[in-house]
């Protein structure tokens, strides 16, 4: 008897995700004929958790999904999902242990494991070397603190005849997720946003609206950025078009943006100002409680072979994410591919200094109020201090209940 | 209008005939308005805490959002900039293609096009044209030597975009209600008023525009229904943000339900949807009373 | 149809050419974002913002549009969708406009009055009532569960009650004397004599739920059940870092049906339109 | 072959008396016409012999059955509306044939019925046309061959004529007369137009607000109208209705002091002369012309007498010009005689010995 | 107080000769009648005349000026729809000062005329409702109003009374004429009532296919049509046109012996007979009764002579009986002689000597 997998997952970076894995799957299903899974690509990383718990919710047999790593509260409160531990044996402690830490650090809870890391990222500075050159910049030193991104931020900034920007020096994207960038920017100032248990948000440290108040600053003060938002979306496009020379974002632009450049580029860590840092991002298998034993068996054993080193160091090469164990970094192919693209590297480089994403009960709601704040101040109606002030109180208001 | 038979048969035939319409009606229209009411007074069903009677807490939750406070604020100037203005131009089209003009076809099908296209496909195209410096319109502005402008990412000019696109989605439709109803204006008042010689202002004034009252009353209201009713340009092009700069309503009911997972509230927000349309209902019956004003 | 002030003697009105030019200024301006997804579309990516006439054609952004999403799938959704809806459309309100236009019954008007609720009321503003039913009756993420609350249409019964009381009263009087029964006369003089409103109607129904997006998406959660709508909504996510070349590919592909029937039937599509809009 | 009898039979809308007590017979196979104004009941007495409407009170026949509970299908009838009531959507053929179908009627026997009707109404050539390619005429033809291919024995008309013109009514009229009396179809034909009554009726019956005032043959609708009502109704033009005062040596039309009737019959009373009664005369009754229409092969003159204006009918073109001054005349029969009050005619007035006798007349 | 004269205008859409060549002349104040069929381009002449539409060729003046290239507005005319064109959003009132307002005729004068035009319409009590509230009658009313205080020396009107019935129709003519008169407006007046045409015309412009057939006084047009076409055309019922025969002794009637001109000019040539002027005789041309119509005031005859039918109009209810064989015959001045090819009168042939001289006159 075959054993039927239905999963959810998400896709945030450009390229052809689908096909990939739909070739994963499709290699999976050679090798355990036993099972047959069925994915479904379901937009972003918010529709597709609204999808499988709209699914769960309408009874759709839903078994497992790549879901973001931080609506691990989320599910949990909705009793949707199961923990691995009730999942795996003995033999299979050495698999979960070989996870980078950093990118567990948003799977466990409550002393459990509940998520498996797969498609992570961390942010990284991508930066245009001609624009460099063209600024009279030595196109392989990078801007390694806050001070240094904006004095090179400023020269790089280009105006036409009229006086208007034709490219900019760095630009950070506030949309889609603004709060992981922001989350950037206070650890690299010294803070973490929430505590562990995702009960507890620290937006109104002084740190931390000192790190938003350099964000504004970059557009508002610095002239380095574009004042308002800054789209997610279009930014890949806007760097490409040579719109401007530094652009923050997931590594798992990686490889749509080396096929896409017209030319040459790098890609490094994020500049440091107390610290260097990044949060983790991207998504992580769930499995869920309505899934049967044997479901609960084979899922499993799919999300383990998904997981495997080679598969690991394949889906990174084809996508630019991190691979997930350092196992999969020892393969002779994304040995090799660092070699050739030394830029494949810098994320796993910078996990050493990565922290958790974002992630507390009724995650979205909370998440929200971060991101409205933030916004906020990017298109200049509020100050910091002021947004952030009553982006707490109002968190607080949410999670007061989870506490006790 | 029980023509020969018996008052029962046709009493019972006219229910039979009702009846599956009803039935649809009812499920999804009449029941969900009365359940909305309901779960609004409710608390919404998480781990652990099971949904409680909770009387207007919800109600009282809302007064606070400062969210619910700006998305009914957007929403009114979202009605307030797109209604009049795509009524104007609808009318504007309405009297330019009813009459003789150069290429005449393509010019109403050019105005009747984007009716067709879904919203959601055109979004996208919309959002180039409003992506700062490369985008359209700054690709346009930088010609005259103007700056480039974040036109979805400043939330004074975010409502505008949408308001234009909106206008430039629902003008060809209204359009057509127009053309209808000038096609049916019959053509000797235009030439009794000609012998009077009126002009053109002048007839439009005084013949045109007041026979026309139905239709825009008619217009008016679907407009209405509309600006409350078109949220999935917001998917593609803002989400809402920046910071619910151009959040309206029901896209809003649809992220608290479905992204936060509050049906309770989501009901509520709900239910102050729907009392608003109900004032148009009444209103809508109101005005169409008087739609035959002249008849 | 004579427009005012044709055939008329004297010289034409000042300001006509002003005017016929804004007309068609307008009418351009209004078709560009078509223009611009055409352009997009049939351009390499490098050109998608980048206007030079000599760029190089080709149709590489359709197949990878083609590729990355299974737009077949999804437009053979959308019509067996349109038409379910539409077919149960038809029957339901012609029912129900003839039961309202040609007899009496108890609460007759009272009925009506909670049928046009529905006008204003349209199921989407439900949407998070209308879920909850749906799931209970288990037709969530089907495409019966997406077309079920459109099926009975207060528009449509309004449109065609309409036009059943402008069929005079003497044809119904002259069939019931020749024998029918209401069914037969139904059938026999009414739903013929009302073909052009049907035409409207269809059209417009058709059109609506061709381009409807939110329900759809609430409702559908596979690739078997996503109307095209949704599927370019997933597709074109701006998330996955726009690339216009595909998506308006990908947009093209969607309203390529839709845009080629309004082109050929177009003269159809806007007199029924209007016919529509007589209410 | 039925005869068609009303009894008693009423019709209230609401408070709207449509038809009030209305009771006729129509004998078998004859022609009877329902006539009077607009609004006064003659299509809704139709329809109830239809079963459109159902009676408020009274019965009705058909033949010896009484069908007052019968839905239409079922009482054996046929009936053509003023407007026709053709199927646009169907050709003439699938008009006619319509009702056969529905019937039931085997394919075979409706081609034969079909072939005779199409034959006898010269429509052979026009069984594929749609109605909206017919003219006037043709679609009245079509509208009659639905009718009498059903072959009832009664035929019901709704001023089937009134949507031609003039020229084509005229012979329409004699047509439609003519067929009905080759098939011998029992017809109650409604109509506002009294020449139409006068020249196609058996028999006559006037209704007034829903209540029959006469019911007889034209010739004796003419000649003996009943009432005022209907004295004004008839005739192209109507009689002259003229109020009467007494005065020394009989009664005489108001504001003049000859008298036109021979014993003091003034006050109270309506006197009747038809316009084509009356003559100009060298004596007689003074009048003054006030204008004259010409109608061709006559002309009507407008002419004041005392108080009241009298029009009369002359051959021809008129030699009379506005404000002459003429003598007016006519034969003593040619005089009708009312009650002011109920407007009925009171004949029995009238022959009393000497009324007639009075100046005005011609010999 | 001014002439209308249209000089060889035309108008073509498309291929459709809607008006072709026609010329004619309304003098000043006089009352001129545009008749003829429907389709036969009144409507279109009185557009031309009003600039609704512009000439194909051709000119038109109204008083001296050349008013072809002036937009309607400057042609100093008032038009009366058929469909009224009253503005069913705007009241009596402002329906009737519509065109003074736009005019900006102040607001003094304003009131003056309507005071003026509302007493002489008698809408005095109707100034404050809006038209749908108004019936026929007074819809019509107020159409002419709009039309005469507007105090143009011209007046147009299309068929202003044919949505009004019998009666109604008959008092608006008498009407309307007299206001015409009254205020000595020049009108133009289109209708397909023969009747109305002969009633109420100074002159009548008859038109067929476009073209002018007849442009004479109402008398003239009765008493000498100029034409088969005209003759057929007027005349209630209107003239018998018969196909003649060579015979022994003259040319008689097809199918007949009995030579009823005295001279052989049958073959190609029709005889035209007025039905009131045909009489029963004892000795006469032989006939066979077809049927009667009885009218009332008189009864309309038709009968079999040879190969033609004729009718014969007689007064009262006449004694004959469908079959019954008859003798007709009329006096030598009511004979009507057309060319068969052209279908031009031919007085020439009939005043020849003897040609009026046969068998079947009565003296
Ligand atoms: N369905 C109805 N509801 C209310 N009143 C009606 C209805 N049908 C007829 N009437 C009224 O009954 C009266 C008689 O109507 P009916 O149609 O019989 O008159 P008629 O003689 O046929 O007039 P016409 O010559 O105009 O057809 C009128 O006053 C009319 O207003
Ligand atoms: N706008 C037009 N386009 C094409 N043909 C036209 C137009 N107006 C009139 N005609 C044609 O010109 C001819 C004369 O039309 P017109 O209306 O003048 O006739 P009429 O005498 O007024 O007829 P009726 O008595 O029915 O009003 C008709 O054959 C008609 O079809
Ligand atoms: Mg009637
Ligand atoms: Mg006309």
């Amino acid at each position: 008897a075959t054993v039927e997998l239905n999963m959810y997952y998400p896709v945030a970076v450009g390229g052809p995700i689908t096909k990939i894995i739909d070739g994963m799957i499709a290699d999976f299903e050679k090798e355990h004929p036993g099972i047959k899974v069925t994915a479904v690509y379901a937009g972003n990383y918010d529709d597709t958790r609204v999808k499988a718990l709209t699914a769960l919710r309408a009874g759709q047999p839903v078994q497992l999904s790549v879901l973001f790593s931080i609506d691990l509260f989320e599910l949990i409160d909705q009793d949707a999902i199961v923990p691995f531990d009730d999942l795996i044996g003995a033999a299979d402690r050495p698999w979960l242990d070989a996870f980078y830490p950093a990118l567990m650090e948003n799977s466990r809870t409550q002393g459990k494991v509940w998520g498996i890391p797969f498609q992570r990222s961390t942010i990284v500075m991508y930066w245009n070397k001609e624009a460099f050159r063209e600024a009279g910049l030595d196109p392989n030193r990078l801007p390694a603190t806050w001070a240094e991104m904006v004095e090179m931020g400023k020269r790089l900034v280009k105006r036409d005849a009229a006086g208007n920007v034709t490219r900019y020096g760095v630009m950070v994207p506030s949309t889609g997720y603004p709060y992981w960038m922001f989350q950037a920017l206070a650890l690299q100032n010294g803070e973490v946003l929430m505590n562990q248990d995702g009960n507890r948000t620290f937006f109104d440290k002084p740190a931390v609206v000192e790190a938003l108040e350099f964000w504004r600053d970059l557009g508002a003060k610095h002239g380095i950025m574009p004042r308002g938002t800054v789209e997610w979306g279009t930014l890949r496009a806007a760097f490409l078009e040579g719109k401007t020379a530094i652009m923050w974002h997931t590594t798992g632009n990686l490889t749509p943006v080396r096929k896409e450049a017209k030319f040459d580029f790098g890609v490094a860590m994020l500049p440091a100002n107390k610290r260097r840092g990044s949060p983790t991002g991207g998504g992580n298998f769930y499995v869920f409680k309505k899934a049967s034993p044997a479901e609960r068996k084979a899922a499993l054993t799919f999300i383990q072979w998904m997981t495997s080193p080679e598969r690991a160091a394949q889906w990174s090469i084809d996508t630019g994410y991190v691979a997930v164990t350092r196992a999969a970094y020892e393969t002779p192919a994304l040995k090799r591919y660092i070699a050739e693209f030394p830029a494949a590297a810098v994320a796993r480089d910078q996990l050493q200094h990565a922290t958790a994403e974002f992630s507390v009960h009724e995650n979205a709601r909370v998440k929200k109020l971060l991101d409205d704040a933030i916004q906020a101040v990017l298109t200049g109606a509020k100050e910091p201090r002021a947004a952030l002030a009553e982006a707490q109180a109002a968190a607080e208001r949410v999670l007061a209940r989870y506490r006790r | 209008m029980s023509s020969g038979g018996s008052r029962l048969r046709s009493a019972l035939y006219g229910w039979l005939l009702l009846l599956p319409a009803a039935a649809i009606l009812i499920t999804f229209t009449h029941y969900p308005i009365v359940a909305t009411l309901r779960d609004s007074l409710y608390s919404t069903a998480r781990a652990g805490r099971p949904a409680a009677f909770v009387g207007l807490a919800n109600y009282r939750f809302m007064v606070e959002d400062p969210v619910f406070a700006q998305v009914m604020w957007n929403n009114a100037l979202f009605a307030l900039g797109t209604i009049p203005a795509s009524i104007a131009l609808a009318l504007v089209m309405a009297l330019w293609v009813n009459r003789r003009l150069p290429a005449r076809a393509f010019v109403r099908l050019a105005y009747f096009t984007p009716t067709v296209l879904p919203m959601i496909a055109v979004a996208n195209i919309w959002l180039f044209f409003y992506t700062p410096q490369f985008g359209l319109l700054d690709q346009v502005r930088s010609l005259f030597g103007l700056g480039h402008h974040n036109w979805l990412g400043d939330a004074r000019t975010v409502m505008g975009a949408l308001i234009v696109m909106t206008i430039w989605k629902e003008a060809g439709f209204f359009m057509i209600f127009y053309l209808a109803a000038l096609q049916h204006l019959p053509p000797d008042l235009a030439e009794a008023a000609a012998i009077e010689g009126t002009g053109r202002w002048t007839y439009f004034r005084r013949v045109t525009f007041p026979l026309l009252m139905p239709t825009t009353l008619f217009v008016l209201i679907n407009a209405t229904i509309n600006s409350f009713k078109l949220v999935d340009q917001l998917f593609v092009l803002t989400k809402g943000g920046p910071d619910n700069a151009s959040n309206l309503l029901l896209y809003y009911i649809y992220e608290v339900a479905f992204g936060f997972n509050d049906w309770s509230y989501a009901a509520t927000l709900t239910v102050v949807l729907l009392a608003i349309l109900a004032g148009l209902a009444f209103g809508q019956f109101f005005l169409i009373e008087r739609r035959v004003h002249y008849r | 149809m004579k427009g005012r002030g044709e055939g008329l003697a004297g010289p034409p009105p000042p300001g006509q050419a002003l005017e016929h030019a804004a007309a068609l200024l307008l009418a351009v301006l209004w078709v560009l974002p078509l223009v611009y997804a055409v352009w997009a579309a049939f351009h390499p990516p490098e050109y998608a913002t980048r206007f030079d006439p000599l760029a190089p054609l080709t149709l590489a952004n359709f197949r990878r549009a083609w590729e990355v999403a299974p737009f077949a799938r999804y437009l053979v959704n959308t019509v067996f969708l349109v038409s379910l809806i539409l077919a149960a459309q038809l029957v339901l309100c012609t029912l129900a406009a003839y039961a309202f236009a040609r007899f009496e019954f108890p609460g007759r008007d009272a009925a009506f009055g909670l049928v046009l609720l529905q006008i204003l009321i349209v199921p989407e503003v439900l949407l998070v009532e209308n879920y909850v039913t749906l799931s209970r009756l288990d037709l969530v993420d089907t495409l019966l569960g997406v077309g079920l609350p459109y099926m009975a249409s207060a528009f449509g019964i309004f449109l065609l009650r309409q036009t059943f009381k402008q069929v005079p009263r003497d044809l119904d009087d002259a069939a019931q004397i020749e024998g029918a029964g209401p069914l037969r006369a139904l059938l026999a003089v009414y739903v013929p004599l009302a073909r052009p409103t049907y035409l409207a109607y269809g059209l417009v129904s058709v059109s609506y739920h061709w381009n409807n997006f939110l329900w759809p998406l609430v409702v559908t959660n596979s690739v078997e059940t996503r109307p095209i709508t949704v599927g370019l909504g997933v597709f074109a996510a701006p998330e996955t870092g726009v690339n216009w070349s595909v998506v308006s590919a990908g947009t093209l592909l969607s309203v390529a049906p839709l845009v080629l029937a309004f082109l050929l039937f177009q003269r159809q599509f806007v007199q029924s339109f209007m016919r529509a809009g007589i209410k | 072959m039925a005869s068609i009898q009303v009894s008693r039979a009423s019709k209230h809308f609401g408070s709207v008396r449509a038809v009030d007590d209305v009771s006729f017979t129509v004998p078998a196979g004859s022609f009877v016409v329902l006539l009077g104004p607009s609004g006064c009941g003659k299509s809704t007495t139709l329809r109830l012999i239809a079963g459109l409407e159902t009676v408020t009170s009274g019965r009705i026949w058909i033949g010896d059955i009484d069908v007052t509970d019968l839905p239409p299908s079922r009482r054996r009838i046929a009936m053509v509306f003023q407007s026709y009531a053709l199927f646009p959507h169907l050709n003439v053929r699938e008009n006619i044939v319509f009702g056969l179908k529905v019937r039931r009627v085997p394919a075979p026997d409706r081609a034969a019925r079909l072939a005779r009707v199409a034959e006898l109404l010269g429509l052979a050539g026009l069984l594929h046309r749609k109605p909206g390619q017919l003219s006037g005429g043709q679609q009245q033809r079509v509208a009659l061959g639905r009718a009498i291919i059903a072959e009832t024995p009664v035929c019901l008309m709704d001023e089937p004529l009134s949507n031609l013109d003039a020229q084509l009514r005229q012979t329409m009229r004699r047509e439609l007369r003519a067929l009905q009396r080759h098939l011998g179809i029992t017809t109650v034909y409604v109509t506002h137009d009294q020449v139409e009554a006068l020249s196609m009726a058996d028999r006559v019956v006037v209704l007034r607000d829903g209540r029959v005032e006469q019911d007889a043959p034209p010739a004796e609708l003419y000649a003996r109208p009943a009432s005022v009502f209907v004295a004004r109704f008839i005739g192209t033009p109507p009689m002259n209705v003229l109020r009467l005062a007494d005065v020394p040596g009989g009664a005489a039309v108001r504001g003049t002091a000859v008298p036109v009737l021979g014993r003091p019959a003034g006050e109270g009373f309506l006197l009747g002369l038809r316009p084509e009664d009356v003559r100009l005369t060298s004596a007689g009754l003074p009048a003054r012309v006030l204008d004259s229409e010409y109608l061709g092969a006559d002309t009507v003159v407008n002419c004041a007498v005392g108080e009241e204006t009298l029009k009369l009918r002359l051959p021809g073109r008129a030699p009379v010009t506005a404000g002459a001054e003429v003598r007016l005349g006519w034969t003593p029969d040619a005089l009708h005689l009312f009650d002011a009050t109920s407007g009925r005619r009171r004949d029995d007035v009238l022959q009393e010995p000497g009324v007639r006798q009075a100046k005005g007349e011609i010999t």
